[in-house]
């Protein structure tokens, strides 16, 4: 009896656990309001249903979403991933669309690197700002917010860059084995960012130059180099992104292309339990933070929420995912019903947030 | 030898350091509007400076707001959108026929309480403000189209007064009641930072958190202040943006969140908390102001290289005061 | 004394964190007048229950009644209120902020609301210059050393007006005199009815003080006795619950042969080393297998040079040369690259990262000096991990805690073995047993010497000036943030030389801003 | 520090008028026309123009507008990012002696005599005219006819016009039933996740109403991916007339295009000159507009200029 209830306590102890609950409760939501929400069918060999577009649609916001708990672990934050989403889809687009033949995959290929490169670039100039001149994080990334939407405009002068090519469209409306390829491709990059972190010593010292830099390098840790790497990292991971949306549409809109993301991208990593302070980080918990994202937009289309009140619907979903979420809450609320006295009371629980 | 010559670094004209980015700020913001008088001859004209503060007085006062979260170690990114349902919620009411007292008071109550909401919330539920403030950007901006989709214009005769009144010489150089009021706020501000209790306890909470549990200093309800007193200021801001604009519309003052944020780090305040002055934030309100009023008078670019090149001047005020900075330590 | 009603009593108190039961059932109790040392090893629980006692933490069970009205604070800052006022383990003041703010923070002069700044300064001056500190006020206090803060923090509390004053370990961060001026302060506090508590590890200093000594041990009240009853071996085999045999037999400790060390080439030599505005050029070599201890006062500038050793601090004047060639040490990755380790006193902000756990705050300079590519098998940080928690006791056990939740004494534990583990050949202890229980420091000591035995070069910074004559063969004094001499350490020096050569010389306590 | 400093040289003393625009961004291909449209019409009359993109911002337009007061330019003219609030600026402007031209989206302003012109298109009228276009299209359609709307920014002028004017102009067939309504911001990718959603929730959707181009660009993605043939399965109406836009129409993917030009430039040049000469001006000017079906788009492909 107690057993199962440390068990159960265990479970919904786990950070993941509400946002789980939450993303959970949306989709039954959207059941209930349309029975059809949750059936995928097969069409033309691919499935098709809402739930692939929720995974589909997600699939960008989780690869920024991964390379900002990066940043965030080592206590910055990355404004101008949206930007960069916007210029690395715009040189893509502009080099595809200059070639003769737009489906030649070696021109595709030559444009993904082209947009790679660049984001190299870009997220080098923020590394350089944050961990070598030692500006700000959220201003040094608020310059090329600012001005990588110019860049990006500079690059399609203006103008929505359409183009036709199939290999490129491949990266956002692709299908491998029936299912979008840009899940895929968001699962193999977040795959790749988990074993750099995880499997080598990345991980860790990432979360001890965002607890602790100072203790960070007098225990011989390159803080500065780490600090680069994340921005890059960010960068480069907010580029194909950038790809996936623009290829989504066929089409590079220097001005709309990841348009908010970085805002979005946020709210999921501490959806998913990462502290916006620095320090641990969660990979899983962010992929599940963009999905219950993304699961929240499409909810407010698929419901047919009248456009004037579905940001008072989002703010009151977050709100909520984020009060149950929070140990404090739970805590008043455990209070409040009288089965359980020996549970720690709200105050102690906040409480115990000063060390010894 | 004299111990002197080891104490902690001092200048010899004896700048102590917290003072060194607010300085480097000034002085770089002279330069700039120096450059501007060099460059375009219409700089010079003292209008130019006094319109700097009347396009800017609702930002200024927004900004005095948000130096009070940051230096608890906070962040507010409802304030654009409190600004902008502040703005609405005026012109609807005044629409509908309400007196304009009564819609001032109601407009000034309205963002302290979704402050006081936020504040709560951040505190007693420890959840980290940035997320809980953003919900608020949702939830105020969601209030702005539920009022209404389209922008409504302000007729009354209060508001018209207070929005073209000229102080000053109304054919020469005057500014708007707007940059008196925001004045006022900017004094009382740097008044309750620098002689009250409240303000050194956000010092205090921005410098250490736990420590100024232990000290004894009511943590809780410095935390939850700050966010009222944000919300006062962006409600204030909102009231002086429909004065300035004599309307509301609900998608005013997009983005306006992170221009306050830029104005208050430009102007030496710490993100992490604990330093800064709200003298600081308004230099980082001119120098945005001087920005654009650089680009305006230029004329010459063309829409992305105006994002670009205002991106560049930034970055070369921020690197600047940055050398400025690092040398006079 | 049992005829007086006790200002404060504290029945039954149990206090659980997750997976720690840090106070079980504990009782105590404090008279007015009196000054009551409060012992127990690391982790004992005396800061829990302290902190439980201001309300910081919300106890699961018992009863706390001050001046006879059960209480049950919810913060310090209700404490205060009720006359109980705090000097926490750890100095918890705001670095941001200048002295006289921190002293009068919260209860600043004012007239109609207004802080008066002239006022409060002249106050905070008055009253540091009763512990006999003369520093500048306005400055803020992060650019003073721990030792000041620790005096600040002291002042602080003894200027509230208060019924109970706690004080946590006040005294590891300051040095003999410094004490002296506390201990004074204690006692007219007491003489005037105010009831002390009073945390440390430093046994000389209760037998020079406390009335009374409630014993904890592992959460449990272990007992309550007069000073004067209790003999010291008998107050330490209480609080470790054995036998103690350790403390004993490091005296016996041999002194090796200094000429034969010295004669082989020196591991480290700093020639003419200094930094403008932080320490006097200075010159010091170390042998392998060599204790040098560093003696000084206060801020005489020994943090410095560990820190220029180190590369923590870069050097602008002199050069270092390891192994007889030359070395730059500009940085702590090139003196880690050069085998030397150093252990900060200020574990909290340049020490550990609180938020990860004991296992990777151990490992953290093992694996940053392998690169981050290369990651030190599971298994092997486990067996390492193990074996050090094992060797310097950690409690609780479990490497997977976050450090955090460690008590004081432990987490510096956990900062020794992260440099252990690196196999150092020269290693710099600033204050390594600043805070750690008798039993455990004696077991630092042990393993000092060990270490030096076996061919490892020590830097040993220690305000405890017996610890450094122990331990050291040679020591270097410092004076005013200068080298002033060397003594070899053989039976011709004692204590009281060495503290004749520290105070050859006026003291100053200059702060940043000359007097 | 932004270079071109000739440009800083105090107008009106050379005998060449200085106009002075302020533009409301560059939010869209549309927007860049107009923008470039302005551009080209200034140097081909021989003004001197002072440009300015206010980034969406009604508050930079309004430092702007101050700031060409200042500068003492000729004329002022801009596209006001919303429609109220202007009253105090342009008194300033009026006080100073400087004409104001208003282009592309209309102030709300009691006063009129605080700007002398409006050149621009109707957004009611466009969305009007797609309404009608659509009330002819299904007068035989028996049944219900279901139709999806995909709104612009919520709370955006052409997007509120845009739906007012369609909802006027379907009223008169009752039959026309909007099912369905969400914004996709004016882009693409908007257009496309909304349009997906619609498809799912909807099994008939006869009629995608869009208040732009690149919304039915988007959506149509979105309706090839769900197995329907835009065009036929879905009748297309949008607004605008881009050239991506006309080309789908051309394909026969869109069914219906209301014109809504940028190419603004020319006549503002006029009304500049005329203003400045003293000639009296009509208040409103509406752009020669027109609309698009696949035959005319056809036809007037090869000629578009945006
Ligand atoms: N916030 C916390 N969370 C979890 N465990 C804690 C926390 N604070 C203290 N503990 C645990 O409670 C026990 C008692 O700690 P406490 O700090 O009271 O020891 P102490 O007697 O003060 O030791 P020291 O002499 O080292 O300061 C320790 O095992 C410690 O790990
Ligand atoms: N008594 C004092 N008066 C004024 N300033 C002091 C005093 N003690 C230390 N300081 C400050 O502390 C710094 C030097 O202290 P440092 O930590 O180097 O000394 P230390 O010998 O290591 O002392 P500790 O015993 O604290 O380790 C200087 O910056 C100085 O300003
Ligand atoms: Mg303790
Ligand atoms: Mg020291």
């Amino acid at each position: 009896m107690s057993n199962s209830k440390a068990r159960w306590d265990a479970v919904t102890g786990h950070s993941l656990f509400w946002p789980a609950v939450a993303l959970l409760a949306l989709l039954v939501a959207n059941t209930i309001y349309r029975p059809g929400f949750l059936t995928v069918e097969m069409k033309d060999g691919h499935l098709y249903g809402s739930l692939v577009d929720i995974l589909r649609l997600a699939a960008p916001l989780i690869l920024v979403g991964l390379g900002m708990t990066l940043v965030i672990a080592t206590g910055g934050i990355d404004l101008s991933v949206g930007s960069m989403c916007a210029i690395s889809g715009a040189i893509a687009c502009l080099h595809i669309s200059q070639q003769p033949d737009q489906n030649a995959l070696s021109g595709v290929l030559v444009a993904l690197a082209l947009g790679i490169g660049l984001s190299l670039l870009l997220g080098a100039w923020n590394g350089a700002l944050v961990s070598i001149i030692g500006i700000q994080p959220i201003i040094a990334t608020l310059i090329l917010m600012v001005a990588g939407r110019g860049l990006a405009q500079l690059i399609t002068e203006g103008q929505i860059i359409t183009i036709n090519s199939e290999p490129y469209k491949s990266v956002g409306v692709g299908y491998l084995l029936t299912l979008p390829l840009a899940i895929f491709i968001a699962a193999g990059v977040a795959l790749l960012v988990a074993a750099v972190t995880r499997r080598t010593a990345l991980g860790m010292i990432i979360e001890a130059v965002g607890g602790n830099a100072e203790a960070s390098r007098l225990a011989g840790i390159r803080s500065a180099r780490i600090t680069f790497l994340v921005y890059v990292i960010s960068a480069v991971c907010a580029s194909i992104a950038g790809f996936m949306v623009t290829a989504n549409v066929s089409s590079a809109d220097g001005n709309a292309a990841g348009l908010w993301i970085e805002l979005d991208a946020i709210l999921a990593v501490v959806i998913g339990g990462t502290s916006l302070a620095g320090g641990r980080f969660s990979l899983s918990g962010t992929i599940l933070g963009a999905l219950l994202i993304q699961t929240l937009t499409t909810t407010v289309y698929a419901m047919n929420i009248s456009p004037q009140t579905s940001l008072l619907f989002k703010a009151v979903v977050v709100i909520i995912v984020c009060l149950v979420q929070a140990p404090a809450f739970r805590a008043r609320f455990a209070r409040r019903r009288p089965v359980a006295p020996a549970a720690p009371t709200a105050a102690d629980q906040s409480k115990e947030q000063v060390p010894a | 030898m004299t111990t002197s010559s080891l104490t902690p670094a001092r200048d010899w004209w004896r700048i102590p350091q917290r003072y060194v980015p607010v300085l480097a700020t000034l002085t770089l913001l002279l330069v700039m509007y120096g450059i501007g008088v060099s460059q375009y001859r219409a700089f010079s004209n003292i209008q130019v400076v006094f319109n700097v503060f009347i396009d800017n007085g609702f930002l200024l006062v927004v900004a005095v707001g948000m130096t009070f979260v940051i230096l608890t170690g906070g962040i507010d990114l409802s304030v654009g959108s409190v600004v902008a349902m502040t703005a609405m919620m005026s012109a609807s009411l005044l629409r509908s026929g309400m007196h304009p007292a009564a819609v001032l008071v109601i407009a000034l109550l309205v963002g302290p309480t979704l402050g006081l909401l936020m504040g709560c919330v951040i505190h007693f539920f420890d959840i980290q403000p940035f997320i809980v403030t953003l919900a608020g950007m949702f939830f105020a901006r969601g209030m702005c189209t539920f009022i209404s989709d389209s922008s409504i214009p302000i007729t009354d005769p209060f508001w018209t007064t207070m929005a073209q009144e000229r102080i000053g010489d109304p054919k020469g150089t005057f500014v708007s009641t707007s940059v008196l009021i925001a004045l006022v706020v900017v004094l009382v501000g740097a008044f309750v930072l620098a002689y009250t209790r409240l303000g050194r306890n956000v010092y205090a909470l921005g410098g250490n958190q736990q420590s100024a549990l232990l000290m004894g200093l009511p943590v809780g309800r410095t935390k939850v202040a700050v966010y009222v007193i944000s919300g006062l200021c962006s409600a204030i801001g909102g009231i002086l943006l429909s004065f300035y604009t004599l309307s509301g519309a609900p998608l005013i003052a997009v983005g306006m969140e992170l221009d306050v944020i830029a104005a208050v780090v430009i102007g030496g305040t710490v993100l992490t908390g604990g330093s800064g002055y709200v003298f600081g934030t308004v230099l980082g309100v001119l120098v945005l102001g001087v920005i654009k009023t650089l680009i305006t008078f230029d004329g010459s670019l063309n829409s992305w290289w105006t994002k670009i090149v205002i991106g560049g001047l930034l970055f070369a005020f921020i690197l600047l005061q940055r050398l400025i900075g690092i040398r006079k330590k | 004394m049992s005829g007086r009603q006790p200002v404060l009593t504290m029945t039954a108190i149990s206090k659980s964190f997750p997976g720690v039961r840090a106070l079980d059932g504990v009782d105590f109790r404090l008279f007015p007048g009196e000054v009551h040392a409060l012992m127990g090893e690391n982790g004992a629980g005396k800061s829990t229950l302290i902190k439980v006692l201001t309300g910081v933490y919300a106890h699961d069970a018992g009863d706390i009644e001050l001046a006879g009205q059960q209480v049950s604070f919810t913060g310090p800052m209700q404490a205060a209120a009720a006359g109980v006022s705090t000097v926490y383990q750890e100095v918890n003041l705001c670095a941001n902020l200048s002295v006289a703010e921190n002293i009068f923070i919260g209860r600043e002069p004012r007239t109609l609301g207004a802080i008066r700044w002239g006022e409060m300064r002249r106050r905070a001056r008055d009253l540091l210059a009763r512990l006999d500190l003369h520093i500048d006020v306005t400055q803020l206090l992060g650019t003073y050393s721990l030792a000041v803060q620790q005096m600040v923090a002291i002042a602080r509390a003894i200027d509230i007006q208060a019924r109970v004053l706690i004080l946590d370990e006040p005294t590891s961060s300051l040095d003999a005199t410094e004490v002296e001026q506390l201990f004074r302060i204690m006692r007219q506090l007491r003489d005037e009815g105010i009831a002390i508590i009073f945390v440390t590890h430093f046994l000389d200093q209760v037998y020079g003080i406390a009335d009374r000594i409630t014993v904890l041990r592992n959460g449990r009240l272990v007992g309550e006795y007069p000073t004067a009853e209790l003999p010291q071996l008998a107050l330490v085999e209480k609080m470790i619950g054995k036998e103690l045999d350790v403390l004993e037999s490091l005296d016996e400790q041999s002194k090796r042969d200094l000429a034969a060390l010295e004669a082989s080439t020196p591991f480290l030599q700093a020639e003419e080393l200094g930094r403008r505005g932080s320490v006097a050029p200075f010159s010091l070599t170390i042998h392998a297998g060599e204790v040098v201890g560093l003696a000084g006062l206060l801020g005489s500038g020994r943090t410095e040079v560990a820190r220029l050793l180190f590369g923590a601090d870069r050097a602008d004047h002199g050069r270092t040369a390891v192994d007889g060639k030359p070395a730059s040490l500009r940085n702590p990755i090139a003196a880690i690259g050069h085998d030397i380790a150093f252990c900060s006193e200020n574990r909290r902000t340049e020490g550990l990262v609180g938020e990860l756990s004991v296992r990777e705050n151990i490992i953290l300079a093992m694996q940053a000096a392998r690169g981050w590519l290369r990651p030190i098998p599971r298994r092997r940080q486990d067996e390492l991990v193990d074996k050090y928690v094992k060797a310097l006791s950690i409690r609780p056990a479990d490497p997977e805690t976050p450090v955090r939740n460690l008590s004081g004494g432990n987490q510096q534990k956990v900062l020794l073995a992260r440099w252990l583990i690196t196999e150092p050949r020269l290693l710099i202890l600033d204050e390594p047993t600043r805070g750690i229980d008798v039993g455990a420091k004696a077991e630092i000591q042990k393993l000092v010497v060990q270490l030096s035995d076996g061919g490892m070069a020590v830097l040993f910074i220690s305000a405890e000036l017996e610890e450094v004559l122990r331990l050291s063969h040679k020591i270097a004094v410092m004076r005013d943030r200068q080298l002033v001499t060397e003594l070899a350490n053989d039976h011709t020096v004692d204590a009281d030389r060495v503290m004749q050569t520290i105070a050859s010389g006026t003291r100053h306590h200059e702060g940043p801003e000359v007097a | 520090a932004c270079g071109n400093s000739d440009t800083g040289e105090q107008p009106a003393d050379d005998g060449k008028l200085t106009l002075g625009f302020s533009q409301v961004g560059a939010e869209s291909g549309w927007r860049t026309a107009n923008t470039n449209s302005i551009k080209e019409s200034a140097k081909e009359a021989g003004i001197e123009l002072k440009f300015d993109d206010a980034q969406g911002k009604q508050e930079n337009q309004i430092t702007a507008i101050r700031n060409y007061i200042q500068q003492k330019v000729d004329v002022i003219a801009f596209s006001p990012v919303v429609e109220s609030g202007w009253d105090t600026v342009l008194k300033e402007a009026k006080d100073a002696g400087i004409p104001v031209i208003l282009t592309d989206r209309a102030v709300d302003s009691a006063d009129k005599s605080l700007y002398k012109t409006f050149i621009g298109s109707d957004f009611v009228k466009e969305g009007k005219l797609s309404g009608e276009w659509l009330v002819n299209e299904t007068k035989s359609a028996t049944g219900v006819v279901n139709i999806v709307e995909l709104q612009g920014t919520t709370g955006s002028a052409p997007a509120n016009d845009r739906k007012k004017g369609f909802a006027e102009a379907i009223a008169a067939n009752p039959n026309l039933k909007v099912i369905a309504s969400q914004t996709g911001d004016f882009t693409r990718a908007g257009g496309k996740a909304v349009m997906e959603q619609f498809l799912k929730a909807n099994p008939k959707i006869d009629v995608l109403f869009a208040h732009n181009d690149d919304m039915g660009l988007g959506a149509l993605e979105a309706i090839t991916a769900a197995g329907k043939v835009p065009g036929k399965d879905i009748k297309i109406i949008t607004i605008d007339a881009v050239k991506d836009g006309m080309q789908a129409l051309a394909d026969g993917k869109f069914n219906f295009i209301a014109e809504c030009s940028p190419l603004l430039g020319p006549q503002l040049m006029e009304m500049v000159k005329k203003v400045k000469a003293g000639e009296t001006i009509p208040q409103r000017i509406e752009t020669v507009e027109t609309t698009f079906t696949p035959e005319q788009a056809k036809a007037a492909l090869p000629t578009r200029k945006y």
